[in-house]
């Protein structure tokens, strides 16, 4: 275990190694690449939030010498034929098909339902005028109380409820009901002194990824197909395009281009299915860019979400019970991530008593994709909420009532297992040693804290690593570099192989020159594949031993291999890793390391942020003023880069609590599908973000790591609206905080 | 004997919020519980993560565990 | 996007000729920050693009003995640089340095943003309240229009498809005056003026308002001048009383809509505290002159 | 009809064919396949397309390319001299700056005009001058560092 160790390369704070190609802007992302014979795909997207597709004709399309191509829902090769050899996956697949091209009905603004290619981008877009469709506009729904009224108009005919206590009889709105309890949750609450109860809603926000979808794809009859796509995931794209196109996944190599962000939208497919088609029928290289505002309008936002908290404590601070009732919106399609959402809305709190329902709704509007811990930010931004007015209400600190409640090792979660060892503790401690939180708090400021909990994962990496005869080397990996993980598999291997960093160059490979990587996302990547280039590492020492041992004449047993240098240790004779790979050719050839792991044992993380806002009480606009994230990071393998997602997970949650919400009209127009009024924050918005490392290491990492890319989004929501909530002497119960919506609560005040 | 522990979603299914079993790996403990409890098919368990002891295995397909192992099933975790 | 034909000519004349002998609509080109985007909209569809930018004395600011006359194509970074014109024109100057990002400053204009006719334009409140002229060339010669007249609705303005802006002129203010103008947005930067007031004021030597004009934007489908507002200053020391009434009178005259970017309470509320706030604000400058 | 365009960019001295419908980033981006300048929004609202555009700091995607007709352009690419680095991008690397690296190209744009214009900013003139520049990644702490650390080592150059 890592605790005590000294660490050579682990702990720096290294230049990335692909830090030139993208400060020169050299690097190639999704848009960047262009091929000889060309052309360009634009799609045709539904003008309505709600509507059946009475007629589709292309036929005045086809006829256009410009129409190269074209493509619709019916170009996907038997979809049901596929999605049959799919079993269980037969509906999800139906739906992602169905969210590509719509399917007779369009389901939001925004939905594709066709397809041109044409010499031009231009060509395209405006040789879509002479697609011809009818629409016979519905009534949308556009919020859970719509959708789940009595009279609501039903999206999918064949949707039942599933997880309720009867079967259900009839089609509904709520595609899934979860339920989850530990102890007896009246007797909790009958054992209460106070009890808060409230309501809470968050609006869709978007993860805003700075870098459109975009893909440039080549069909090949006698070969592998190629798809070009900024992505978390080649991997997953292979096999969603190959299900869709009822091929094999020998037929398909997906290049992982550099991407632009991604947060967990950029884990499924919208473009590269369509570009396939069309450059199937076209028999040209097809490629396709999304705008600022289909990215909006149609790829996938978080769920918005109602969420009922119902908390009961002792005047000591005891938390007696907690209760929560959690809605998620889908969007289109169902698969909100109400289930997560339902497993960690009390995780932070080690308490007897708990109940929670939650219950996943279609309504129109895009179906929603993952956003840094799915489901997470919505669900503990309403109990953390509850929980800091219950403090209040008993007159305790916010820390402390976390202390006398905190989750710990061995402290049984609701949705089963004990936890093992975890941080909160030593968060809430680093937070409550913070210069932030003991500073006095200014005139017209106030103070919110919140903490945040996500599981992390682990699951499937394969990685190789080659040697060079001079004893440089190639880290061969398939895990997205996002964020810096390169750097972090550099130091990695170097710590284990005992030389310099920049002597080992990762490479994220295609899917043809590595074998199957599991998405980045779930902050796995530097857990999970790290585990995988520590492995592939250490099967290269065992070999440089051996060799090693062939140069001496003795058995591998007797040599030690230390910072990157064998020893004999019947001898005085020492080898260096570059020595032996120069006499790699006399000792059975070159060496390479290979791991291939379903890694088991990701650490959970969790976080605490500490806000400070500013409130102008004429007009209700808000000042982030000073902020501190800390979180357990288990082991920080590149600080920089650590500290980097704790700040980027805090300003993206900021921007969710203060001003970021899609805008819809009554018919389920998007008003705002553009970074102008769909308000991200700005750098001049902000003060330094303070962020402060935990280090609780996972004992199953051979470093201690665990996962921090997605736990830093969930405390802001919480730790802002409680701030505004002191700053105005208001209750909070909806984000976002816009000037308009606080403004409104002071005057109500007066 | 291994004892597992079925969520409230699972109970329905199940019939029981507690069980003890024999099996000490995956496959087993599908084939025990699936002849056990009726209601509680392949279908429902075979996309579960296992949590054994705390640690959660998002694929137990080879996974086994002590005969005093606690478990529970879970949803996979979905990523961000 | 739409089928362009572009001309760049060197003459007002030329300019003009352009304009009055075109076969398809026609759009003058000064930054583009507004006009690139309008026509990204467009498809089937052909516009003559006429830019100005080239025409002699379209991107320079002089000053004359009684006023400053003012390329309408000069750049806000360029304008907003000019200390000469910080130095009598605070509040216009920070109207302009509120127009969007450095890179839009490094395009937008004054005339850009006068003939793009937005409610919300930044620029207009603060031209209202300096009595700035539009100097309008045509096939038949020039006429003077001032600002407040200029706009005649939402993304309208009275100039004739023929005629062109070409220059604004903004006379040289009173001894002891000053001006400010604020706008309400919910980020620090980027966004479009939820609400806007502009207020120019002369102080006596006691510091008594001898004589002042308010505007407000983003609240009425064109920039307004709020004669009411005004008043309630004038004959005051801008005491607290006098501001709430200036408040009152902006909240009044406003005439706002309910968008994504604010509600009808809001912005009426919101015009009247910055109406107070850019009062106060132009009062010190003159304090400070 | 498609117009002939003499420009130069970087210092050299370009020429291109353009529809005059095309922005200057489109011509950068798909014609001269100059993709070092990204785009983020194609409304001059993410800074992704900043170039140096006659010594002004501009979004490309609202410049037509007809107007780069005798013009000077400098675009990211320029920016390094052939394998040396700017200490902008120097600065950028060291104080890990960027995590996906897409508003990267503009951002080190916007700060090389930020600190030809004003050699010490104060953080926050440095906020404000970037506000056009989003960045979804790092919420800016780390670029920030980045300037103030380039604008002061670029004084101690001087």
């Amino acid at each position: 275990m890592s605790e005590a160790r000294e660490f050579k390369h682990i702990g720096q704070r290294t230049i990335r190694p692909d830090g030139f190609d993208k400060v020169t802007g050299k690097a190639n992302y999704g848009a960047d690449l262009s091929l000889p014979g060309m052309i360009w795909g634009a799609i045709l997207r539904s003008p309505h939030a709600h509507a059946n597709i009475k007629k589709l004709d292309v036929s005045r399309a086809q006829a256009s010498p410009d129409v190269l191509a074209i493509a619709t829902f019916e170009d996907f090769p038997s979809v049901n034929a596929a999605a049959q050899r799919n079993g269980s996956q037969r509906k999800d697949l139906m739906d992602t098909a169905c969210n590509i091209f719509a399917n007779q009905k369009v389901l939001y603004h925004g939905h594709a339902v066709a397809a041109i290619a044409a010499r031009s981008q231009a060509a395209a877009i405006a040789a879509l005028d002479l697609i011809d469709v009818d629409y016979e506009v519905l009534t949308p729904v556009l919020n859970i109380n719509d959708a789940i009224s009595a009279d609501a108009p039903i999206l999918h005919e064949t949707m039942m409820t599933q997880g309720l206590a009867e079967p259900a009889t009839e089609a509904s709105n709520v595609s899934a009901r979860m339920e989850l309890k530990k102890g007896d949750i009246e007797a909790g609450f009958a054992a209460a002194d106070v009890i808060v109860e409230r309501a809470y809603d968050t609006p869709t926000v978007h993860q805003g990824y700075i870098e459109p979808h975009a893909t440039t794809v080549v069909f090949n009859d006698n070969g592998p197909s190629m798809i070009w796509c900024p992505t978390q995931g080649h991997f997953d794209v292979r096999a969603r395009v190959a299900q869709l196109m009822n091929l094999e996944l020998g037929q398909i190599k997906v290049v992982a281009s550099e991407i632009g962000g991604g947060f967990g939208g950029k884990t499924t497919v919208y473009l590269e299915p369509v570009a396939l088609i069309l450059s199937k029928k076209s028999g040209r290289p097809v490629k396709m860019e999304m705008s600022r505002g289909d990215v909006f309008r149609a790829s996938g936002p978080a769920s918005a979400s109602q969420s009922r908290i119902k908390i009961g404590a002792k005047m000591d601070g005891t938390i007696t019970a907690m209760q929560a009732t959690l809605h998620y919106e889908a969007g289109a399609f169902q698969g909100s991530p109400m289930g997560p959402g339902c497993m960690t809305v009390f995780t932070p709190y080690d308490v007897e008593n708990l109940y929670v329902e939650g219950f996943d709704v279609v309504v129109n509007k895009p179906k929603v994709a993952a956003y840094r811990a799915p489901g997470a930010p919505q669900s503990e931004f309403a109990a953390e909420m509850a929980v800091n007015e219950l403090a209040k209400k008993i007159g305790m600190d916010p820390i402390e009532f976390r202390l006398k409640n905190a989750a710990k090792e061995g402290t049984q979660t609701i949705y089963g297992p004990k936890l093992k060892v975890v941080g909160l503790v030593a968060c809430l401690e680093a937070a409550k040693s913070s210069p932030h939180y003991n500073a006095p708090i200014p005139e017209n400021v106030g103070r919110g804290l919140a903490a945040g909990f996500w599981f992390n994962i682990g699951g499937q990496s394969s990685v190789i690593i080659n040697l060079n005869p001079d004893g440089t080397g190639t880290i061969i990996e398939g895990s997205p570099d996002i964020g810096g993980s390169r750097a972090s598999m550099q130091m990695m291997a170097a710590e284990i192989l005992g030389v310099a960093p920049s002597s080992l160059n990762p490479i994220v490979a295609d899917t043809e020159h590595v074998a199957y990587n599991q998405t980045t996302g779930g902050s796995r990547t530097t857990f999970a594949t790290g585990m995988a280039v520590v492995e592939a590492a250490e099967d290269i020492v065992e070999q440089l031993k051996a060799r090693a041992a062939a140069m001496w004449n003795v058995t591998a047993e007797q040599v030690d291999f230390t910072d990157g240098v064998a020893h004999n240790l019947s001898g005085e004779d020492q080898l260096t890793l570059a020595e032996i790979c120069a006499s790699a050719e006399k000792t059975g050839g070159q060496i390479s390391g290979r791991a291939n792991i379903n890694a088991r044992g990701a650490g959970p993380s969790f976080a605490v942020h500490i806000c400070d806002i500013k409130v102008d009480k004429e007009t209700g606009k808000t000042d982030v003023v000073r902020y501190t994230a800390i979180q357990d990071a288990g082991k920080a393998i590149h600080p920089s880069y650590v500290e980097g997602q704790f700040q980027g997970g805090a300003v993206q949650g900021i921007g969710w609590a203060l001003n970021e919400e899609y805008v819809y009209s009554k018919d389920g127009i998007m008003e705002n599908a553009g970074f102008l009024d769909y308000r991200i924050p700005l750098a001049s918005d902000l003060p330094e973000i303070e962020a402060i490392i935990v280090e609780v290491p996972n004992s199953f990492h051979p470093f201690g790591v665990r996962g921090v890319g997605e736990t830093g989004i969930i405390p802001p929501l919480a730790a802002v609206g409680t701030a505004v909530a002191e700053a105005i002497g208001q209750p909070i119960s909806s984000l976002p905080c816009s000037p308009p919506k606080i403004l409104k609560l002071l005057m109500a005040a007066h | 004997m291994a004892l597992v522990c079925f969520n409230a979603s699972l109970e329905k299914h199940a019939g029981c919020a507690h069980l003890t079993v024999a099996a000490q790996n995956y496959r087993a403990l599908l084939e025990e519980l699936t002849q056990r409890l009726p209601q509680l098919t392949q279908e429902v368990l075979t996309p579960l993560a296992l949590v054994i002891d705390g640690e959660i295995v998002q694929e137990p397909f080879l996974a086994d565990f002590s005969a005093d192992a606690e478990l529970h099933f879970i949803e996979k975790i979905a990523a961000g | 996007m739409v089928a362009l034909t572009y001309h760049a000519p060197d003459s007002l004349e030329e300019a003009v000729q352009l304009l009055s002998t075109a076969r398809q609509p026609v759009k003058v080109l000064s930054g583009g920050t507004d006009l690139i985007i309008q026509m990204q909209g467009l498809t089937q569809d052909e516009r003559l693009v006429v830019d100005v930018k080239k025409i002699p004395g379209m991107r320079a600011a002089d000053w004359s003995d009684d006023h400053l006359r003012l390329g309408p194509s000069m750049s806000c970074s360029q304008f907003t640089k000019r200390q000469d014109i910080q130095a009598v024109f605070p509040g216009l100057v920070e109207a302009a340095y509120l127009i969007g990002s450095t890179q839009v400053q490094g395009r937008a204009s004054l005339g850009g943003n006068l003939c793009n006719a937005s409610p919300a334009a930044d620029t207009i409140p603060a031209l209202i309240v300096n009595q700035a002229v539009c100097l309008i060339q045509g096939p038949n010669g020039t006429r003077r229009v001032n600002v407040e007249d200029f706009l005649t609705g939402v993304g309208k303005q009275c100039l004739a498809s023929d005629e062109l802006l070409v220059a604004i002129e903004v006379p040289k203010p009173a001894a002891r005056t000053s001006d400010a103008y604020l706008r309400f947005i919910p980020r620090t930067e980027m966004d479009i003026a939820v609400a806007g007031a502009a207020v120019s004021v002369t102080l006596d030597d006691d510091g008594v308002c001898s004589n002042a004009r308010v505007a407000i934007g983003a609240v009425a489908p064109t920039a307004i001048l709020v004669p009411s507002a005004a008043e309630a200053l004038i004959g005051t020391k801008l005491d607290d009383d006098a501001l709430h009434a200036a408040a009152a009178a902006s909240s009044q005259a406003a005439n706002p809509i309910s968008d994504r970017r604010g509600t009808v309470e809001f912005r009426r509320h919101v015009v009247g505290v910055l109406t107070k706030r850019a009062a106060k604000i132009a009062a010190n400058r003159v304090g400070a002159v | 009809m498609k117009s002939h365009i003499s420009t130069t960019i970087n210092g050299d001295s370009i020429e291109f064919l353009c529809d005059p419908s095309q922005t200057l980033l489109q011509v950068l981006r798909n014609d001269l396949g100059m993709t070092g300048t990204k785009e983020g929004c194609g409304s001059g609202d993410c800074g992704a397309c900043s170039v140096i555009l006659d010594g002004e700091l501009v979004c490309a995607c609202l410049v037509l390319g007809v107007e780069a007709q005798d013009a000077a352009i400098e675009t990211v690419e320029g920016v390094a001299a052939h394998d040396q680095l700017h200490v902008i991008q120097e600065k950028f690397l060291e104080h890990a700056a960027l995590q996906c690296g897409i508003c990267t190209p503009g951002l080190i744009v916007s700060t090389k005009a930020l600190l030809e214009e004003n050699p010490s900013p104060t953080e926050e003139e440095a906020r404000y001058f970037l506000a056009g520049n989003l960045c979804r990644c790092t919420g800016y702490d780390k670029i920030i560092k980045a300037v103030m650390d380039a604008a002061a080592t670029m004084r101690q150059g001087a």
